[in-house]
């Protein structure tokens, strides 16, 4: 009877975060979320919409606004017992919670040996592409990766929003939990509850032969249409999304690059001392003998988040991936990949 | 594990007494606010007498507020109204805070310091600036428009809170230099909550920098009321924790705003140190264009609101002073009018943006780095 | 741009009268502190009647407190002892302060929580904590030593004033529970000018959290002198501004500490919310030993503080009604002899430290990088 | 009669920041001194000791005790003309403030089209090596040198100290100055005031032509040491000293390693997408076809910073960095440098 197999529902990001924050609330107690206007206003973006109205004050509730305050309090709750999992309403407004986050939420697990875990989620509405004012787009998963303690986490589909968030509410340490915000609207069809792959693991997207792109989170609807743009330039590219930052999937990337013996590291992220180059210095470590040519990065300029009008300038674009690639010196040098 | 069983009946912190007599209570009592927040109007605008000592502005002065306010109400509107056309990205309304933001800024002069949110746009005007330039980040450009040295007035500030420590660290160093102009700090009742606030307190109060903050209580941050956000009486009892010369006014009744204002700018003028004044205010728009404010209050609370309006108020005390005639009121509008129109002309255009720009700013001399980066981004623009 | 020169007569804030009576007035009267700090006893331990109305602690409490102080005097002479020996990385002493070490932690229930600062070791010991595990830390080791779960006993705290906020979200986490438990939250004078405490005490009173914070104002941070730090008449007016209960007590008069700890922790308790309680106190000795306090104080100061000794003036207090002759004073001294040498012992032992345990608590399990880098180490050791 | 040279004097690393900031007072009105503890004590590294003293409280002073507010008022005092030079008292302590440092001080220039600069100088005594405690040691240069608008610095000479300190001071735009705990009371013979290479100018501070070691700041000593340790194992090692981390010097880093063909990074800092990621990367994007070998990074591992019984093993030592060295393929590949 049952057995039809139904089409699965269209669902945005936005929509499958609300239901992963709803799901987690109906399966445990533990679990409250907090944070500037994601009460009765259902968040800025709507990603808490309903949830105070559905499961009451105590389950979902507003702070005053003070982001240092809602960290602090998370891990206080978090004492007790709780599994908080809070806002912080854009990325740039993070950054008051900085101290309690480096100091305090990395480390607690480990100044306690165990005695006292924080499994706390830092929700961060983030990066760019929405036509943000300032300080509305900052790419600042950077300061989250280099701190050890803290996992980091940036879907790229709806079906890993989900499920990425429900592990990262499960998990028993801090996961800064980074949402591109171009991406809330961006729909699949997918049933949920949804369970992709869990931490540590990352996805090829797209099968290729001759390059690798590396991307995570924001950049990869990018690298996924330059993998597509390519095609015509007669280029077989392979599309990896990493999913979690931290922990970082070596075996799934070395064998991809391993195989096209070309990569290229597509981040908005400012490209200088970001995990773009965390990823393009691994990858040469590993698999130096099988690369054809030099790990090239394709990152957002190093200048603060640029306005509206012109950010289409500074995110890497599909025309900026493809001369990325074609600078993989295709021609004048002998192949050494292990293909 | 120690257990506080061996002791007797509840301890119970005691009530307490209100005379006070220690220097120290004596010190509090003369730095915490009025008993009611400060007014010289009622709601309809009729005079009355819950000034506490403070005295009534020049009625020149108010009058030019007055101009200001009806003139800085239809500039708001047209901002909304440019929203809606796409020319701007985005648009902050004060509307129904208008007392506060021209009262704050008529009280200051040419060479003092200012620093306003995001919201502040009216007070720009206010303050001289051309609405063009006040309005060139919200258009979406990537720099405040305006010239912020010349014109003493930091660029519109996004990150909660943080604008009033510069404001406490220029007042310092313009007395530090021997000049005697002031700050003004304008913030939000949300944004009172952020550390930074706190620490701007203090900072001022220990190096006795002359500034003043403005706390517009509009009731609201985004949608958090008031409740949530605090406990205190009023906010205006922050202060005293640091030393702070503080008050509550009616931020709806510009002839207050202006007298308290006016006294707070003078008290830091004249060597005394911060100054802070909590304003109860309305915002009669959404948060910005693209809020909800159905979601968290009631059409009813904004049209009691309405009823206070800062504007009406005004006209009505002085019509009753007789400073204020149909002619005049005709004149003004049509001022406004003509500020609109121009601003909407202006802001049809489109400007015009150099995306190598990005470049030019972020150090004095770009760095290497920055040189090859503005380089690719050429190649590109020259590939197009 | 505008000016005021249309105003006339340069506006002034008003004097303030005291009496007050309006909803918000009475209501932060309610808050603020008493006229003078609470004391039971003089400088030299006689009973003085300036505890506005708390009651007096039993006087066995005030034994136990007694030999709790002796005892930790004794551990923290130790503690910079063993710096000396080189068994300490560094020892913060609290050397005068322990009416408030100890009074701090005996107003607590086993299971209530608290939030101790690097100066906090002999409340720690008074908590019941074996003193080898308080001091890990101190001594060098990666970890705070204690379970800090099992006696709802954060790690001490270095980062300042954050541990404020904790100490709200734990008090309110446990009344979410249904728990009837609070927090107490140590933080020094100099630290309450960071943020985080302002965010504390606001999200306490919002939430009405029940948590006690008590502010040991030894008169310096590091170097720095109170008056550097605030403008405020006293620490304790900055509860007011959030609407949270507050005092001040003479914090060398272990009678009024506890009297008004135990008042506080109460409050809490029957769910009234935050108390801030400001204890006036000194430390005797340099901000650590590895500080040079004559840099910045004077020897006269310090000696000053000594005849306010808070362990001499309970000793004579006790005595004077009774509760404590030569032979209780002789056995609490062997006691506190004991505690030491049993210490000094068992420090002389080197503590073995396990170089891949750096790698077991940094996640619950370790990733596959930190794995890989264990593996790294062990090589390296192996190689050694 | 005074051609005679003279020998240079023998200068700590913390006398020489010392005498920067004496000969700033005295060289330029606007220069101020201030933060915790910067006073009476003279900080508790006495880096600024004796000056209110010499030159009064107006000059240099103690704040209360906030870092957010200490950055801010020195951005408040720079817009008033002054260029206030501040001492953050360790680098965890300077998190408080990181959204002053983030959202302002990195962006005022740029938000005001150069209306408003910020000549501010962020003094952070940083890093580990001396025995600290928890919170005291931590190596957070990868914060600072991922945001635009920030320059960055880290001697690791009394010579560099001195005059880098003077630089930053003079240069029109903040500059974050890492002084390396450790080295504080490093020796050298130097004549004050001294002058070395401006901003951006890395430094061979050791010939070699077998592979070249980069570092900066508190990882110089041990490329230094491992330098001369690797003789006995017959390699010629170069070191590269950074100097400044942003604005970085690609042209003396190129010029090295495509001489030598091989590159190690050294960084005490935690590895994971720390500021070595982005030197490993930059060697790579630019010298790949005169690479031997991978660019291999040493650094520290990806924990919390660990406590002084333990440090050393966290800490990249000569036998780590000589290690590393060795696993360059040194045998099995044909080397393909361009020596
Ligand atoms: C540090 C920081 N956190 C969060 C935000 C996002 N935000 C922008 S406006 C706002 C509400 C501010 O409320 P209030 O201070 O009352 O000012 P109002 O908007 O009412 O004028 C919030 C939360 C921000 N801009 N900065
Ligand atoms: C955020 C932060 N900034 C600076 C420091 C360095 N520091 C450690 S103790 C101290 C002084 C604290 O003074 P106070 O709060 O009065 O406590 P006390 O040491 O007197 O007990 C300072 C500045 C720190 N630990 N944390
Ligand atoms: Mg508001
Ligand atoms: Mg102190």
């Amino acid at each position: 009877m049952s057995t039809t197999a139904l089409a699965a529902p269209t669902v945005t990001m936005a929509q499958a975060l609300n239901t992963a924050l709803r799901d987690a609330l109906k399966d445990d107690d533990r679990v409250v979320v907090f944070g500037e206007d994601v009460g009765a206003l259902g968040g800025v973006f709507r990603i808490t919409d309903g949830l105070t109205r559905d499961f009451g004050e105590d389950r979902c509730f507003d702070t005053p606004l003070a982001e240092a305050g809602i960290m602090g309090f998370a891990i206080g709750m978090a004492m007790a017992g709780f599994r908080p999992v809070v806002e912080l309403q854009f990325d740039a407004f993070a950054y008051p919670a900085f101290e309690q986050i480096l100091s305090h939420v990395a480390k607690m697990r480990n100044r306690t040996r165990g005695a006292i875990t924080l499994p706390i989620v830092i929700r961060v509405p983030y990066a760019g592409g929405i036509g943000g004012v300032e300080h509305h787009c900052d790419s600042s998963e950077a300061y989250y990766a280099h701190t050890p303690g803290l996992k980091v986490v940036a879907p790229s589909t709806v079906a890993d929003a989900y499920s990425l968030l429900r592990e990262a509410i499960n998990d028993p340490d801090p996961v800064v939990f980074l949402e591109p915000k171009k991406l809330y609207w961006s729909k699949d069809e997918v049933s949920l509850p949804a369970a992709t792959a869990p931490f540590g693991r990352a996805e090829v997207r797209r099968a290729g032969t001759d390059v690798t792109l590396l991307a995570y989170g924001p950049s990869m609807p990018v690298a996924m249409a330059a993998a597509d743009a390519a095609v015509e330039d007669g280029w077989s590219v392979e599309v990896v999304d990493l999913r979690t930052i931290n922990p970082y999937d070596d075996a799934t990337i070395e064998a991809s690059v391993r195989k096209t013996g070309r990569c290229v590291v597509v981040t908005e992220a400012s490209g200088f001392a970001g995990v773009g180059a965390e990823m393009a210095a691994r990858v040469q470590e590993r698999c130096f003998h099988a690369l054809a040519a030099p790990v090239l990065r394709v990152a957002g300029y190093d200048i603060p988040y640029p306005p509206p009008k012109l950010e289409h300038h500074h995110l890497p674009g599909v025309d900026r991936v493809l001369d990325t690639i074609a600078r993989l010196q295709w021609d004048d040098v002998p192949f050494v990949g292990s293909r | 594990m120690t257990t506080t069983s061996t002791r007797g009946k509840t301890p119970k912190a005691p009530a307490r007494a209100v005379a006070r007599t220690s220097p120290e209570a004596k010190a509090a009592s003369a730095l915490l606010p009025a008993e009611r927040p400060i007014r010289f109007l009622d709601e309809r605008g009729a005079r009355v007498d819950e000034h506490d000592g403070y005295g009534e502005p020049p009625v020149e002065l108010l009058v030019q507020a007055y101009r200001k306010m009806v003139v800085g109400r239809r500039f708001d509107q047209q901002c909304t109204a440019l929203t809606k056309q796409g020319r701007l990205a985005v648009y902050p309304s004060s509307h129904g805070q208008e007392a506060c933001q021209v009262g704050g800024v008529l009280a200051l002069r040419a060479d003092d310091w200012m620093f306003p949110t995001y919201r502040e746009s009216v007070a720009l005007a206010t303050r001289g600036i051309d609405p063009v330039e006040a309005l060139t980040l919200l258009r979406g450009d990537w720099h405040c428009g305006y010239d912020a040295a010349a014109w003493r007035t930091a660029p519109q500030c996004t990150p909660l809170a943080t604008q009033t420590i510069h404001a406490a660290g220029v007042a310092y160093g313009e007395k530090r230099k021997g000049n005697d102009s002031v700050a003004l700090a304008f913030i939000g009742d949300g944004a009172t909550s952020e550390g930074d606030f706190h620490e701007a307190l203090n900072f001022a109060a220990v190096f006795s920098a002359p500034v003043v903050f403005l706390v517009q209580n509009n009731g609201y941050a985004i949608s958090v009321p008031l409740a949530k956000q605090t406990k205190a009486p009023s906010l205006a009892y922050k202060g005293v924790g640091y030393g702070v010369r503080s008050e509550r006014v009616d931020g709806n009744d510009p002839v207050a705003v202006l007298a308290v204002m006016l006294a707070a700018v003078e008290h830091g003028r004249s060597g005394n140190g911060p100054f802070l004044v909590e304003a109860h205010t309305y915002r009669i728009d959404a948060h910005t264009n693209a809020d909800d404010a159905t979601r968290y209050r009631e059409a009813g609370e904004v049209e009691e609101w309405r009823t206070k309006d800062p504007v009406a108020r005004l006209a009505a005390h002085l019509r009753s002073v007789g400073a204020l005639d149909d002619a005049l009121e005709a004149q003004i509008k049509d001022e406004a009018e003509v500020y609109a129109a121009n601003l909407r002309e202006r802001m049809n255009a489109d400007p015009v943006l150099t995306p190598t720009d990005l470049f030019e700013h972020v150090y004095a001399t770009p760095t290497p780095q920055l040189v090859a980066q503005r380089a690719q981004l050429l190649e590109e623009l020259a590939a197009e």
